[in-house]
């Protein structure tokens, strides 16, 4: 680690994107050359639909800072009605975690097509921008995972 | 015997606390447990039973044994420093003390329990008799005398006063510790209390249950009964009356993948949990009615036969109060009765 | 009660059924449990009154798989669990004869305790006919009194209401004992700031033992396994290590139920640490309602549970209804 | 004294106009009622704030010609809105005047209600020369 | 444990020159499992792959882990690699650091570490991977082509002559579509329909393919190979048996208000009609919203005068079920509504009217029977004036952010062709850019300013001003002389953008094929597998994946037919083994699982099972794999955790994870 990235705070960042929307429109971000911060890291799975809220959980438990989740538009799921599963779980989950506390926006839900590799990024840019002033996630980790 | 006013005891707790941990009976959120003191912890010694028993102060829900780190492919082991500090545990009942007892009998055996040890070692408890025994009590039953318990100073609570008197040399030490609050009082008070608390203890309805027909070679009897049948069909196999018991001494080994290492650690198990002692093929105890029975079976007659006749209850009640279906050792020990002491 | 008790003796002796799920009285005037009878000799100890709060829905699954028809007794806000487990399959309706019995609120002896009063030889105003408002309650240290109404669990004092939602038989009759709004606290708790809403689950949630008396007692959680059992998820944990693991613990249970909860109480009632776990289920249940239309799960069993439903307009997560 | 490209940046940031998005298709121009009264044309003057060239742009009669109808600013395809640009050179002017501003009774009292907020605006520092 | 094998890939430069490869490979040679490493300039080429097998062999390798571009561009490649050296193919895991850390990150240090921790989770993943054995599924030897225009009839020619039954579904009562309505095409200046007729033909008169006029789709359920559609054949109140085609009825029908579609709504057909003389098929349909029969009862002529007793009012809309392989959507294009434009008083001037309004006008069978003439006045105009993009390549919310493509050249044949026949016109054309890449095209717009002096201004017009005398003033710029211009026409002619067909939306969800922002197709690849949408069996044909001119999208629809054909001479397919798959030993007997399926996987059955030597009959769950496409929808709803994903397995994510926040 350089010591210029010591110096701010750099959060552990999972993003879960669906393969068929996500996925590439993360892909096109890339060839696009379209930046955002080393610190997302992305979980390829089929489908929003895939992802358990116990996924979300275990990333903030080992010391994920924020989490997000990017599946194909309402209406454009490869799987039909996915993501529509996916909305409910998610919204009813971020609420419950807002209610017990952890902060608001450490979790989030984005819809982004294979064709949006510009909303890839700038999604992925606020997200990260989002996490560094929110700091480190310290209500949801288990301190035995703490470097 | 000493003593000290109620209104002096913050400044009691605050002089021990000083320069060691001091656990005693906290409320946190409307519940009382044990929990270590701090300047505002709302400490309650009225309350008679705390939810969970002391037991945790020597024998924590859960605790590391070591940790393997990894360093790229090479591993290398760190052993988890035993108790050092001493520590004040205070206002155990007595009960709670034959608790820990029976647990001295399974931990300080060979071969020794290292980490329980060394919290024994450490540990100066500060008994205190039960000021109104309550009707889920059955102390008695076990020969424990909860208007006299014995440890390393004993207490009582009488009115606004505290009287104290230490018996062992730990509990000389904790005196000479707290000398500068402590008064010198005489012991009339405290006989009176004493004989009080014993008069409501021969009220008590359980105080007259009759252990008759567990002792001896009652094992095959026991087990095989059709009794069990009946009573575990309630039981919905939680582990509260194993984690509220100030005897249950199982525990289950894990490991923790910390993402640097593994953390190998120890925590309580129940014998009500279905997977009890898993093992590759399964489990030896295959239905909720065999797990009912070897938590009842241990207490009565497993622990005693191989503890010179100790029963591993102690009557504290608490699985009486906290059952979620109104399910206990007292239950058991009476369906037994009535069945009619089919000991042969 | 003497009727209820006719009644399941004729059905007992006419082979409708072939053993009644119901309550035994315990040896405390405030401890009866769930128990089989089978016989007309077995149900002397056969017990209905104000501490019979156990919800018997979720022993059925286990009577389901039993030879012949059990009749099973059912409280008003029991029947919608037994409805949900119709719905998932886990119980058979026609190995139950379902007679609804009548409730006016069931009593909460850690309530009565909280007042201070202990050494209670024998309580009286809790029997099912004729329930006072005020229970007599007779300890060694004396005579004492409390209200039925303040001695309530605290679900009955936002009771669904006096309806059955299934039943073969209904008998005895039963009150609505609401007296307040069953989201005023999950709204409490929505007011607060994100350092409150923490520091009081952490608070709450710190006295959690992980006896799992919640998850065991839940008709909702009625897994031959539970994801906290096995190791499909790397989950198995058995005891609270650190803090994070009773959040996960509860939030995911609360999240598994989310939908099929009837917010019928029973974790709450069990909890040995009194902790408060229906503001998990029921904050679920309100941001259900809100959200998606209201919904309450068991009282129709053909509807669709809003998780296993959408619709193309469902609002987004992290926005707010 | 400021620099160009500072001047530039401003200019940038009051008017809220990325000037890269310019197509060059010169539909400004084209809507502008004011073209040939204009020194510097309002499709240049993307192009000017692009190789901030201010000091022309700020001297330019054309930033007191623009009549603030924003039909440049309704009808351009690619949001460059070249008349926010003109009136960000004004406001630069203005603002280096100091506080030489209409004053609110002066405003008069009879204004069309359908007239955008922003005309107004822009018509004041306009006016105020 | 698994031996893994890590392979780093340099790209070239694309990915060496941001992350430092030999570290990768060092880092990643520490994690457990992990027995080879290695780095190599380009893993996809023959010698890369050859350096997997090769370890394989020799080390004994399990898993193979690839650090190299998105698993969407090489993981197949990579998974055969694998299966000829001997291990299963999903034993073979991918980590993106190219287009997830490469390509967007520009500090070497900081995308050597992110790509250490995605290899890692990779490795992580693989670990827990299990070998898979794909299914089978047969395959339905029929295609179904939505859209009849020159894109769909293509497509249908290319693969019924290829030997496969194929349906065309089209919505309107004829087959012809958009080149249909069209006079003439460039380059070249042919007869649009001399070249399409016998194409529509040809479609009709195929043995192999059955056209499905006004009918529309209404379902789609299935997978590649097996579809399964419901189209539904809307009342035509005409019986397409007893027909002939002589169109005594369209002479005879009173009703002659409804605005003809195929003129763009510039002149008025009889209620019942065929949209245009050479339709197929050649049987016209009873428009119910404007028939006097249908609507009051009364009436009845064309049932009187038709001969055929062909007229029956009592049809009624038919569902037609039909199993397909493959799909191919050649929905279209139309153009874009003008309303948010009013500075080109189109909708206030009779005589500002858009492209293909003028194609109609110049066509015979058009509205003025092919005389160039004004809509308000019927007077030839003299000047006209052709106004570029509008509503394309804008960034507001007017319009549409892409270029057109076809409108520089067609605006260059319009002129020319003004100018050819009408010498005395004058023509300007007001442009941003003219676009003319394409054989013969530039040459084309060269001629019609060099031969056909057709004045074409650089700059925009800013508005069209309708004067009292009903002439045009249009206000627009000359950038190159900069000068305001403000000039008289009697015609004003935009290019409107266009945009996909509106019905394409409906149906890309019933198909699941993802679509763009602007309602385009999303390709599988945009260079590689630009036929194909990414859902598998569902093919893209013509403007409907993306702005195309004719010869484009005919060959275009060759290329799809292609791509059917190849996907129906398979007798059975592979089917994807990432399937949901339950242990019978946790589930519940729920049905939750089965509530959120959408393909109707998941059933429940009555099964003896032993656990653990309980012996019991459980109801369990149970997965078809062959309609499983491990969405993992259940896997979630599961609250027991019995269901899982294969591939995508809770402890293989929970692993990748743990592995990236670690």
């Amino acid at each position: 680690m350089s010591i210029k990235e010591n110096e701010e705070f750099r959060p552990k960042i999972v993003a879960f994107c669906c393969n068929w929307c996500s996925y590439a429109g993360a892909d096109l971000a890339g060839s696009s050359r379209l930046g955002y911060p080393a610190d997302v890291k992305i979980i390829r799975v089929p489908c929003s639909c895939r992802v358990n809220p116990m996924f979300i959980l275990r990333a903030f438990e080992k010391g994920a800072d924020g989490v997000i989740i990017c599946g194909c538009h309402p209406g454009d799921c490869h799987y039909s009605t996915g993501n529509y599963y996916a909305r409910r779980r998610m919204t009813l989950l971020f609420s419950l975690l807002d209610y017990v506390g952890v902060e608001k926006g450490r979790t989030r839900v984005e819809w982004v097509s294979a064709a949006e590799g510009v909303k890839f990024s700038a999604t992925m840019n606020e997200f990260v921008e989002k996490i560094r002033s929110l700091g480190k996630n310290v209500r949801l980790e288990d301190l035995r995972c703490r470097n | 015997m000493y003593k000290i006013a109620k209104a002096n005891l913050p400044a009691l707790f605050r002089l021990i606390a000083e320069n060691q941990e001091l656990y005693l009976p906290v409320n946190t959120a409307d519940q009382v447990n044990f929990a270590a003191w701090t300047e505002d912890a709302q400490v309650d010694l009225d309350k008679l039973k705390t939810v969970k028993s002391p037991k945790d102060v020597f024998f924590p829900q859960s605790e590391n044994l070591y940790s393997c780190v990894k360093d790229g492919k090479k591993i290398s082991i760190e052993p988890e420093a035993l108790k050092e500090q001493n520590f004040v545990v205070f206002g155990m009942k007595a009960c709670d003390i034959r608790g820990v007892e029976v647990l001295d009998k399974v931990f300080l055996a060979e071969p020794v329990d290292s980490f329980y040890k060394a919290r024994r070692d450490h540990g100066t408890i500060v008994a205190m008799a039960c000021h109104e025994p309550e009707e889920s009590c059955f102390c008695k039953v076990f020969g424990i005398d909860c208007a006299d318990p014995a440890a390393d100073v004993a207490a009582w609570m009488i009115g606004d006063e505290l009287f104290w008197k230490p018996i062992t040399e730990k509990g000389e030490a904790l005196t000479k510790l707290a000398e500068s609050l402590l008064e010198n009082a005489d012991e009339a008070k405290v006989e009176a209390e004493k004989t009080a608390i014993r008069s409501i203890v021969e009220q008590l309805p359980y105080s007259d249950l009759s252990l008759e027909g567990w002792n001896g070679d009652v094992l095959m009897d026991k087990f095989n009964s059709p009794v069990w049948e009946e009573l575990y069909k309630p039981c919905l196999a939680c582990g509260t009356c194993t984690f509220v018991c100030p005897t249950c001494q199982c525990y289950d080994i894990k490991d923790y993948d910390t993402g640097h290492g593994i953390q190998r650690y120890r925590c309580w198990d129940s014998c009500m949990y279905s997977d009890f002692t898993m093992m590759a093929h399964g489990n030896n105890r295959t239905s909720q009615m065999q797990r009912f029975r070897q938590r009842f079976m241990h207490k009565l007659v497993y622990f005693p036969a191989n503890n010179g006749g100790m029963y591993s209850c102690v009557g504290c009640g608490r699985c009486v109060e906290k059952c979620p279906a109104s399910l206990n050792i007292v239950k058991v020990v009476k369906a037994f009765q009535k069945q009619g002491g089919s000991n042969s | 009660m003497q009727e209820l008790i006719s009644r399941i003796k004729a059905l007992l002796a006419d082979k409708t059924v072939d053993r009644v799920l119901g309550w035994k009285a315990g040896d405390m005037p405030y401890n009866p449990e769930p128990a089989y009878f089978e016989t007309e000799e077995d149900l002397k100890d056969f017990v209905y009154d104000g501490f019979c709060g156990a919800n018997l829905s979720k022993y059925m699954i286990e009577a389901s798989k039993l030879e012949g028809k059990t009749l099973v007794c059912l409280k008003p806000c029991d029947t919608y669990s037994f409805n949900q487990l119709i719905k998932e399959h886990r119980v058979d309706r026609e190995k139950a004869y379902i007679i609804g019995v009548g409730c006016k609120g069931k009593l909460d002896i850690d309530k009565i305790k909280a007042q201070g009063i202990k050494g209670i030889k024998s309580i009286s105003g809790a029997e099912i006919d004729g329930a006072a408002d005020t229970l007599k309650i007779d300890t060694m240290y004396g005579e004492k009194t409390c209200s039925y109404a303040d001695a309530m669990l605290e679900r009955c004092h936002v009771c669904k209401g006096k309806e059955h939602m299934i039943y073969d038989e209904i008998i005895g009759e039963s009150k609505d004992t609401a007296d307040g709004n069953r989201f005023d606290e999950v709204a409490k708790i929505e007011a607060m700031s994100p350092e409150e809403k923490f520091a009081f689950f952490q608070k709450e949630l710190s006295k959690c033992i992980r006896c799992n008396a919640c998850r065991n007692v839940c008709p909702a959680c009625s897994c031959r396994k539970c994801v906290f059992d096995s190791n499909k998820f790397d989950s198995a944990q058995k005891a609270n290590v650190v803090s994070f693991e009773e959040k996960m613990f509860h939030i995911i249970r609360a999240f598994h139920v989310a939908g099929r909860c009837t917010d019928c109480g029973e974790c709450s009632r069990v909890c040995p640490q009194g902790i408060p776990l229906h503001l998990f289920n029921r904050k679920f249940i309100k941001d259900i309602n809100a959200f998606y239309g209201d919904y309450q799960a068991g009282a129709d069993v053909d509807a669709k549970a809003p998780l296993t439903n959408f619709t193309f307009d469902d609002i987004e997560p992290g926005e707010r209804g | 004294m400021e620099t160009a490209a500072k001047q530039a940046d401003l200019i940038r940031e009051i008017s809220g106009v990325n000037p890269y998005k310019c197509m060059k298709c010169g539909k400004c121009s084209a809507s502008c009622p004011s073209y040939n009264e204009m020194d510097i044309k309002p499709h240049q003057f993307v192009s000017y704030v692009l190789h901030e060239d201010i000091e022309s742009l700020v001297n330019s009669k054309s930033i007191w010609k623009c009549l603030s109808c924003f039909a440049c600013v309704e009808r351009c395809p690619r949001d460059v809105k070249p008349g926010k640009l003109i009136d960000a050179a004004r406001q630069l002017v203005v603002r280096q005047k100091g506080q030489d501003f209409l004053l609110a009774d002066e405003i008069p009292e009879l204004l069309d209600p359908d007239i955008p907020q922003q005309l107004l605006v822009s018509a004041f520092r306009k006016y105020k020369r | 444990m698994q031996r893994i094998g890590v392979f780093v890939c340099h790209c070239g430069s694309n990915i060496a020159a941001t992350v430092d490869v030999k570290k990768v490979v060092e880092l990643i040679k520490l994690e457990p499992g992990v027995v080879h490493a290695e780095d190599y300039q380009y893993m996809c080429s023959e010698a890369g792959q050859e350096k997997i097998a090769v370890a394989i062999r020799e080390k004994g390798l399990t898993g193979i882990v690839v650090c190299s571009c998105s698993p969407r561009m090489h993981e197949a490649t990579f998974r055969k690699a694998a299966e000829k050296a001997g291990i299963n193919p999903y034993m073979v895991e991918i980590a993106n650091i190219r287009e997830q850390c490469s390509w967007i990150h520009k500090d070497m240090e900081e995308a050597t570490k992110k790509a250490v921790i995605l290899a890692r989770a990779a490795v992580a993943k693989v670990n827990l991977n299990a070998p898979l054995k794909p299914g089978e599924s047969l395959v339905t030897k029929r295609a179904l082509v939505i859209g009849g225009g020159i894109a769909g009839i293509q497509t249908a020619l290319d693969i019924a002559d290829a030997g496969y039954e194929v349906d065309i579904v089209e919505k309107t009562p004829s087959i012809g579509g958009r080149m249909s309505q069209l006079d003439k095409t460039f380059p070249t200046l042919d007869c649009s329909a001399c070249i399409l007729t016998p194409k529509m033909v040809d479609a009709a008169a195929h043995e192999k393919i059955n056209i499905y006029t006004y009918s529309e789709v209404e379902k789609v359920s299935g997978f590649v190979g097996d579809f399964t559609v419901d189209i539904r054949k809307k009342a035509r109140y005409v019986d397409m048996d007893k027909c002939t085609g002589c169109g005594v009825c369209q002479e005879k029908c009173p009703s002659k208000k409804a605005p003809s579609e195929f003129n763009r709504g510039l002149n008025k057909r009889s209620a019942i009609y065929t949209p245009f003389a050479q339709a197929i098929p050649n049987v016209p349909v009873i428009d119910a919203d404007y028939c006097v029969k249908l609507k009051t009862g009364k009436c009845g002529l064309c049932e009187k005068v038709c001969q055929a007793g062909a007229i029956d009012y009592t049809q009624k809309d038919e569902i037609i079920t039909q199993k397909y392989g493959a799909i191919v959507v050649a929905t279209g294009f139309d153009v874009i509504k003008l309303d948010k434009y009013d500075e080109y008083a189109y909708s206030q001037s009779k005589d500002v009217i858009t492209s293909l309004e003028l194609e109609r006008i110049m066509n015979a069978a058009g509205p003025t029977k092919g005389h160039l003439e004004r809509l308000s006045d019927g007077k030839a105009p003299k000047n006209i004036v052709f106004i570029q993009c509008v509503g394309s390549r804008c960034s507001d919310n007017r319009g549409k952010s892409y270029c057109s493509k076809i409108c520089c050249m067609y605006t260059a044949k319009h002129a020319m062709l003004i100018r050819d026949k009408y010498p005395d016109v004058n023509v300007t054309v007001f442009y941003i850019d003219v676009r003319t890449p394409g054989k013969n095209f530039d040459e084309f717009y060269r001629r019609a300013v060099e031969e056909y002096g057709v004045n074409y201004i650089k700059g925009q017009v800013g508005k069209v001003l309708p004067q009292p005398d009903g002439q045009l003033l249009v206000q627009g710029v000359d950038l190159i002389d900069n000068k305001q211009i403000k000039m008289e026409a009697d015609m004003v002619v935009l290019a409107a953008a266009i945009e996909p067909e509106s019905s394409v939306r409906k149906i890309a969800t019933m198909l699941t094929a993802s679509i763009d922002t602007n309602n385009f197709l999303t390709e599988a690849h945009p260079k590689l597998r630009p036929v194909e949408s990414p859902t598998a069996g569902v093919f893209l044909s013509g403007v409907c994946q993306g702005p195309k001119d004719i010869p484009e999208t005919v060959a275009q629809a060759g290329a799809a037919a292609v791509k059917v054909v190849g996907l129906l001479a398979k007798d059975k397919l592979l089917t994807n083994p990432c399937t949901a798959k339950p242990d019978e030993l946790l589930c519940n007997g729920c049905s939750t699982c089965a509530n959120v399926c959408p393909y109707g996987a998941i059933s429940y059955e009555d099964k003896l099972i032993n656990d653990h030597g309980i012996r019991e009959t459980r109801r369990v769950a149970s997965v078809n794999s062959a309609l499983c496409q491990g969405c993992g929808a259940c896997t979630v709803a599961c609250p027991s955790g019995c269901m899982d994903l294969q591939g995508f397995s809770n402890r293989q994510i929970i692993a990748e994870v743990d592995a990236i926040c670690r």
